[in-house]
This record gives structure tokens, C-alpha cells and sequence, in this order.
């Protein structure tokens, strides 16, 4: 059977009850529809890892799929905080596991090269080595000094979300590319949705914009508007108003909860999702095009 | 000479764009960082690198980015990067001479807390966390502080130190051997403060109008003035009018104060 | 004064006697003509590091201009020994210090990323490990186990050549990337020469295609076909013939010798060489257009 | 049946080709691995994904590649990454299944000298070293080796060890804890020599006409042969027919040989 799936499929067959899941993207192509659909399906006793557990995490706590987040900045980008997280996490309702952004993003670094650690440059920021014990050092063989170093990061699913993708989930990433490489190398199993599915000719006119092969690739979905409230480089704009109404909603869990049963629970999909938001949304983040001087490759 | 009225971050942006050198290669943050960066390019700086923790290297923004990973920032940029590679290759490679660091408390030696108040298991205010800002703090040659000067985020010494200043005195930062050379100002609505030969930030400039007294009051330790305390020139009608006109006309960043 | 300078000016400015030189490239862009143009400077004593000496070196330690070759792979890629580099060994007239390609690539990157070592998983081929000191190991702080590590290399300066750049060095590389860039950011100097200088419009295009930004180049040269018998990918081919043809010459030190007087000190500059092969051999070399399918950043 | 004639390197390829598995992820190298590997896609292995150290996955070669980072190996692949890529998120990472290695030695226990003939520090022949062998070796899945029958290429013991079969015998590469489970194969032409239980190469296959005296005379150590020594299927037509009219019609690797 062929990789290309539905979205619920993918999520039915490849996340678990209780597995660690990474959600990638650094602002730019959040899998949001990827995170309501494990919300509509109940998943349970999740660990979120990220790096900037943004909204889609804000959205998962608060429908109790996670017993755990492990992160490196916890705000509501550009606008300030993540309240649903926050507030579990001060009530004692959530584990939590904290990084700075170079050793969240060291640590999936080694999980996707198979390395035992990366070392990193010291920081002197002791509190948080001293209040996580994932921090270590070892001592380096060449000076006698001590090196911070941080143990590898293994997901049990990524999930990240591409412009597009081949049938077999070979993927074109542009744009900020965050740390999608590394998670979809670094875990078990991958969930990949595109934006648009193209032809593998499309793919091979480019190969050195495929950050992701498809061999290490479980489940490949088509998904536009994925992203949305985020962006998709190209797609569509980043839903800055979404992001300052949210900071509205989270102040509430009740107000919280009524989002999530009428966005979340409340629609079959994302294209159901898509079509609510309705052609003021649709017109206020569309994009005019911005194309690339293409490279000649050459014909050998 | 008639006086021009200027509001407080509009005081807080011009002043830390003047810190700025031609041909720095700076880590920008959003907001005002951004907005001072933008300044500094279009006046003394028009060499000024800026990059972002999201990985983007040269940005030319068309608008105002409300977030640091905004698709604004993207667009016509040089180069963009993953973000293991910009804090490895860029920022712990020593390629960057500043870096922007903002936090809810400063305290006397320079070191920032952006994590918790109250103790970290059973956190009285739990905030966002570090971020890039323990890296930005240790391997940016400079770093530069923006904020506004109130008590609450000035205290003796933050209750959890996410980014070393000078920890408890130059020395011990010279002893942990980091790439850069740790906070060298404090940008304030009331002045600057930069640290002293051991290392703790004293007032060395007052924007006009602000009082010794004033910094004095608005401080959680015992605020020494620098021998030689400085008066910043005031905003110029041209610096304003860039700001206002140019990099924020719908005063996203720059509403508010006085 | 600017950056773009000739590919003399960027030498005689930025390559000393006794330098650690990286001229980078696995198989792909070779930077030949900057070889050719050391080799006419006469620089002495330099440490020629490369993972993969390739011929360039080979004429380099002909003509003199080595003490030292450090290298994972000294072959003739595709045809066999590298005569020249390998008598001098043999001969014991040449220092010498042995990587595998990722202990190689390993260090470099540590070099590049500031890095005090990097650590690598075990391969238990000791041999290599026990002749080169470099080699170290240090106790893996979540296992105890044993973690092999190779410390930083930080060549003096790197030679990067790229397909196209603006002319404050912000350079597009495409096809086989090697290890151009870790090369770059772990140099001290970086002399880029490009086979077009472009608009920074042409660049600002596709920024996902930068891999090396202006800031830490310290010149710019417009050398077309400065790769030959290596290659550009998209604007000429390998010189497979020449690849085989250097198998005789270098069997020879008077035909070596008898080479590098006609190609290397006989002409002026890298025009001068190209036109010297004649039509002939540009006609060979000539490759069809393949353009990859351009993508859509978006006006934002 | 007519027998159908073909050379050594025809019947190497051939007998290497088959050892492949349909989806194997196979780091190739330049010439016979490249054919077999080629020859493998069209015959019983049409996902088989093709990786070239130079950082090319998923290659579609139109023409035969002279050096493994030949332009025709880029234009139409899957993905070009990185040299640190290829090795670390690739091979170290543990996503290859299948590393054809050589050298100018290989000795009963699997292990490969690419390195030098004689002593390190003042070798009689300097051979061109590791390149990728030594990682390969140690962390693709299984490892096959295609080489001539030639008593000077099979010594008892390896006078450098560039890359590790079984060391001194299957227990010290497992207490080695190496990611691959070691050389599975060693192609010749005179058959197929795999590791027994304690790790030591013996003969499992003859191929058609070759005899186990040939075998052992063209051997360091004293080969032993496995309790059922099979023969090899001879090469078929159709084989033979993608090697010669659409693999390598120029003979350029398949020249030579009887």
C-alpha cells in the first residue's frame, strides 16, 4: 500500500497514546491541522517536544492530550505568553522538560545523526544545567576543560509539515527551515503533509532543496492550509490577528475549550476548517508570487 | 530651539540604534531591537547585518515582522538557514558582534532571568524561557539590554540567571572563559547603565530631563552614576521621523509611554 | 575598497607562505585555477587540507608548494593513485596526517561551528586512530562508555568556488556541496571566486540557496571555469579524459614538470587556460540546460 | 542449454547484484558497485535507493559515472546534501542498509587494508586510505566486498586495519558494539566467501567451473569450505543483456576478465 494517506489515517495509525512527538517548525510551517486532528482523535499522556511550543501546543494541553512539554521557549511568538501551558504547568498539571533553543535543537541534532551527546560552547547560565539534569559535561581530551554536552532526542513521531512533496514523501522545504531536518531524522516514525503533491520530477529538477528523503518517511498527506493560523512560505501569510485573538481566547479556559469545539471537534477536517474561516480570511492571507531564479542543474 | 516631544520607546529604540556600528552583524529580536536595527541602517549603520534566531541572514523586511520567524523577514533575505546552523555556524562560531537580550528581571551584576519568579519546581510566574538569549548572552561579542527602568525588573539579583551577565563580578565571567565580552548597556527610558571595571552596571547617561534621583528610585540595588555622567543628546527630528514614518507608521511597537 | 578583486590580487593578499589552505570540493567545483595561480605565486610550506587531495594537490606538491598534506581519501577520484602526492610520501618528502572522510568532515565542522571537538560514533578500526594522536576519546557522561572525538580544524584560509555570487560574496551553490561550507566557517580568510557575479537581486531571490554569506568572505573573484578538469554542475562537465590523461603524466615527475610549465606558468591567468584548451575541448565540456522548477517565496 | 560466455567482471557484478534486496538503502561506490547495483533495480530490486558519498540520494544516472561525485549522479536525483550530511544523518544515523566496500587487502576475519602495504610511518605502498570505508564498515547494515581472487589480496592478516570486518573474530566486533553487523559477503571470481560463526571467511559458493582448490591455492589462509558449498546460478541472458546493451555498452568496467 502506498505512504499517501489521509491525515486521520496518519494520525490513527502512526501516533500513539503516551508517545513523544515532535510537531517541528520554528514559526513558519506549524502543522496545526496535524495537532487537531490528534485532539479530535483523543490521544492521551503525549509529550510535546519543541522548541517553541506556540499555539498548537496551547491547543493540545488544553484538550488534555499531553502529560508533558518539553521546550526551549514558551511564549506566544511576537505577542508574549503561552497561557494554556503556562497555566497548567504553574498549577503543577504538566511536566515540562527546558532547554535554551542550541541545546533543544543540539539534542535533536544528535538523535538525527545517531550520536551518544553533542557538546556545546559553555554558557555560564548555571540554573538551568543545575535545574535539569540532562546537562551534563565531559571533560575535553584536548584542553582538560569541561564541556557541556546534551544527550540525543528521539522522538517517537515527527511531524512536519512541507511546500511539497512526491508520492513517496521526498520534500521541498523553503523559507525558515527550522529544525525539520533534523526532527523527521531524528524519530521513529515520520508524518509528513504538504501543501501540494507534485510529481517526482518536480523533486529531481531541485535535489538539493529536498531536505527530507522519502525513505525515512511513514505517512505522506496531502494538507493545504496545514499551517494556518502559521504560514506556508509562498501559500499563504501568517494569521497575525489569529495570534493576538488567541492571547483573548487563552485568558479563558472556558473560552479555550469553546474554540476547540468549534474549530477542532466541530470540523471533519482541514478543508472543513479551511472553508469556516471563510473568503475575508482566505483574501486578507493570500499571497501574490515571489519566484526563485531557477539553477541549471545541466543535462549530463 | 524648539524642544520635540518623543514617546518613551521611541527614546528607548533611538538610543539603542546609536549603540550600533557600521558593518556589526547583529542577532535581532523583534520589536524594538528590530526597529533600532532598521534605524541604525538607515542613519550610521547602513553596513549593519542583521540576523534572526529563526535562521534568516540579511533580512529586508516590507513590513513590520510581528514575529522573529515572520515570512516578511524571508523574502529577499540573503541567505536563510536551519536554526542548529545559525546559533552553531553564525553565533557559537564567533560571527556575531551583537546581540539584543531582553528579560523580566536585570539585576545589579547584569545577568537576566526570563524564566521564572518564585522558585523554578513551583514557579510563583512562570515566563517563556530562554529562548536563544542563554547563547545570545554568552557568545555575542556585545550584548545590549532594552527595557523600560522599573524596580520590579531591576533587583539586586534575578531569581534565576537564564543568561550570564557578569555573574557575580567580571571576574567570574572572565574565569568561565565565554566568547563575548557580556552586557555592555543598559538602554532605559531614564538612561544608560553600563557595567563598571568589576563588572556591576552603574548609570553613565541620563536622557534629558531624567534625574539621578529618579534611576536611583527605579533601581533594586544602590545605584552608583558614573563619574562623568553624560546627558544623551535628545532624539533628532530625523531620527523621529524615520521611526514614525518609515519602520512603524501604525506605532505597533512604538504607542505607549509618554 | 571592495571585494571583488582578480583571482592574483585575493592570492598574493591572502595566501601566505606556511598557511593551512583548504580548497574545498569533493569532486565537484575544484578550485583549480586558484592552485594554478598559488603555484605561480610560489607559495612554500603550506598544509594542503582536503578531504580529497584530488589533482589539484598533485600539482601543488609537484610544483613545491607543500610541507604537509592532511586528507581522507588521496586518490584520483574514479581513476586510481595520486602519483605525485603518494611518492612524495612514500619518499618521505611530504608530512602527512590520515583521516577517515567523517573524522575529516568531523573536524572541519567542529572548526565551523566553534566547537572544542566533535564526537563520533565508534568504527573500531584502531589502526587509524592509534597512528594519528588527534584522535582522542572521552567518557560519555548517560553511558560510560567510550566516545571517539577529533578536535577542530581551522585552516588559515579557505578557496570556495561557487556558482554564482553577488560581489559581496553571498554565494549560491548547488549540485554537490561537499563540504564548501563548513570549509568557509572554519577558516581564519575566505577567498570565494564564482563562475558569474550576479545581482544581489539574483541572490535575495532564493536565500534558501546561500550557503555562504558576504560576511565572512574576505574577497570575490569572477573566474569562469575555474573548476577544470573538475566541473561547475550546469555550466561545463568533469574532464573525465584529463582525469585519465593526468594517470600518464603524473607517472612522470619530467612530464608533471613539463605540465605545469605549459598550463600553469605559461599562462597568464585562467582565461589565458581556457582558451589554450581550445575549441575542442569546450565543445566536450558543454552542457545542456536542465533548469530546476522555480519556487514561490511570496511578496510579503 | 548452450552455456553463455561472460567475463570476470560480468560474473562479479552479476553475483553482486543478486545479493541485493528490494528497498535496500546502498551506499555504492564507483564501478562494479555501481553496475550491481544498477543491474539489481532492473531485474529484482526496483525500490532499491541508491546513496553516493558525495551526497546524492536517489541518483538517476544517465550516463556511466566516471568518479563517484560525477554531474550525472546529481541532475535528476532525489536530494544532494552535505558531505557531513551523508555521513551523519545517513550512515551514522543507521538509515543505510547496504555498504559495498574494497581494498587492497582483506584477511579471514573480513577486515579491510586500504591503507598501506608495509609499515605506517614508512610504508612500501601508500594506497589512497579510508575515504568513507571506515564508517561505512562499522555502521551500514551488512557489507558486501567485490575483489579479484588473488592470494596477495587475501593475507591471513591485514597489515593495516583501515576498516573492521570481525577484528579477531565475531566477539570483539560485538563487544565493539558497532552499529552494522559486518561483512556479509565477499564477492570473487572464483565465488562467495561469507563469515561463519566465530566471524572467519569461509567458501559457501563456487561459481559454475570454478573448483575449491583454486580457491584455497588463491588464498592467504587455509580457506575452509562450508558444509554445503553451493554453486552459483550462471549469469542468465537477461542479466547479461543489462549489463552489456544498457549498463555499460562502452565496456568500461566490464572489460577485461576471461
Amino acid at each position: 500500500m502506498g505512504k499517501l494517506i489521509s491525515l486521520a489515517e496518519a494520525v490513527a495509525r502512526y501516533v500513539q497514546d503516551g508517545d513523544t512527538v515532535y510537531a517541528a517548525g520554528f514559526t513558519h510551517l506549524i502543522p496545526f491541522a496535524v495537532g487537531h486532528e490528534i485532539i479530535r482523535q483523543r490521544r492521551r499522556n503525549l509529550t510535546l517536544a519543541r522548541a517553541t511550543p506556540d499555539l498548537v501546543y496551547d491547543q493540545m494541553v488544553a484538550a488534555g492530550c499531553a502529560k508533558k512539554v518539553i521546550f526551549s521557549y514558551m511564549g506566544n511568538p511576537g505577542v508574549g505568553s503561552l497561557r494554556l501551558v503556562r497555566a497548567a504547568v504553574e498549577a503543577g498539571e504538566l511536566e515540562w522538560e527546558e532547554y535554551s533553543h542550541f541545546s533543544m535543537i543540539s539534542r535533536l541534532t544528535a538523535g538525527a545523526t545517531g550520536l551518544p551527546f553533542m557538546p556545546m560552547n559553555p554558557t555560564a547560565a548555571g540554573d538551568l544545567e543545575r535545574a535539569n539534569p540532562s546537562y551534563r559535561t565531559v571533560t575535553d581530551p584536548y584542553t582538560g576543560g569541561q564541556v557541556v554536552v546534551v544527550p540525543p532526542l528521539k522522538p517517537d513521531v515527527a511531524i512536519v509539515h512541507v511546500q511539497r512533496a512526491d508520492e513517496e514523501g521526498n520534500a521541498h522545504i523553503w523559507g525558515i527551515i527550522g529544525e525539520q531536518k533534523e526532527a523527521a531524522f531524528a524519530s521513529q516514525r515520520v508524518i509528513l503533509s504538504a501543501e501540494e503533491i507534485v510529481p517526482a520530477e518536480v523533486i529531481r529538477s531541485d535535489p538539493n532543496r529536498t531536505l527530507i528523503p522519502g525513505f525515512i518517511v511513514d505517512a505522506v498527506c496531502h494538507v493545504p492550509f496545514c499551517s494556518h493560523p502559521s504560514y506556508t512560505q509562498g501559500y499563504y501569510d501568517r494569521d497575525n490577528a489569529f495570534y493576538l485573538e488567541w492571547d483573548e481566547i487563552s485568558k479563558d479556559r472556558q473560552r479555550a475549550q469553546a474554540y476547540l469545539d468549534e474549530w477542532v471537534f466541530g470540523v471533519k477536517d482541514r478543508q472543513e476548517y479551511w472553508e469556516k474561516l471563510g473568503p475575508q480570511v482566505h483574501r486578507r492571507l493570500k499571497v501574490k508570487r515571489r519566484l526563485s531564479t531557477p539553477v541549471d542543474y545541466g543535462s549530463y | 530651539m524648539a524642544t520635540l516631544s518623543y514617546t518613551s520607546p521611541e527614546l528607548l529604540t533611538i538610543n539603542a540604534a546609536r549603540l550600533l556600528r557600521d558593518g556589526d552583524v547583529v542577532f535581532v529580536g523583534v520589536g524594538l531591537p528590530n526597529l533600532a536595527c532598521n534605524l541604525a541602517r538607515r542613519t550610521h549603520a547602513p553596513n549593519l547585518v542583521m540576523i534572526y534566531e529563526a535562521g534568516v541572514i540579511g533580512a529586508q523586511p516590507a513590513r513590520l515582522p510581528l514575529s522573529i520567524g515572520d515570512p516578511t523577514l524571508v523574502s529577499g533575505a540573503l541567505s536563510v538557514c536551519s536554526m542548529y546552523d545559525i546559533f552553531a555556524f553564525y553565533l557559537q562560531r564567533g560571527n556575531v558582534d551583537v546581540g539584543f537580550l531582553g528579560g523580566a528581571q536585570i539585576d545589579r551584576f547584569g545577568n537576566i532571568n526570563a524564566t521564572v519568579i518564585g522558585g523554578y519546581a513551583h514557579p510563583k510566574v512562570r515566563l517563556p524561557g530562554s529562548g536563544g538569549s542563554m547563547e545570545i548572552a554568552a557568545w555575542a561579542d556585545r550584548c545590549y539590554i532594552i527595557t523600560p527602568h522599573q524596580k520590579r525588573r531591576f533587583p539586586e539579583k534575578v531569581d534565576f540567571c537564564t543568561s550570564a551577565g557578569f555573574m557575580s563580578g567580571r571576574a567570574e565571567r572572565e574565569a568561565a572563559r565565554l566568547r563575548g565580552a557580556g552586557p555592555q548597556a543598559v538602554v532605559t527610558d531614564l538612561g544608560i547603565l553600563e557595567p563598571d571595571a568589576s563588572g556591576e552596571l552603574v548609570l553613565t547617561a541620563l536622557h534629558p530631563g531624567a534625574t539621578l534621583e529618579q534611576a536611583q528610585t527605579n533601581t533594586g540595588w544602590a545605584l552608583k552614576a558614573a563619574p562623568e555622567l553624560k546627558t544623551t543628546p535628545p532624539p533628532s527630528a530625523e531620527e523621529l521621523r524615520i521611526l514614525r514614518e518609515e519602520l512603524d507608521p501604525d506605532k505597533i511597537y512604538l504607542k505607549g509611554g509618554e
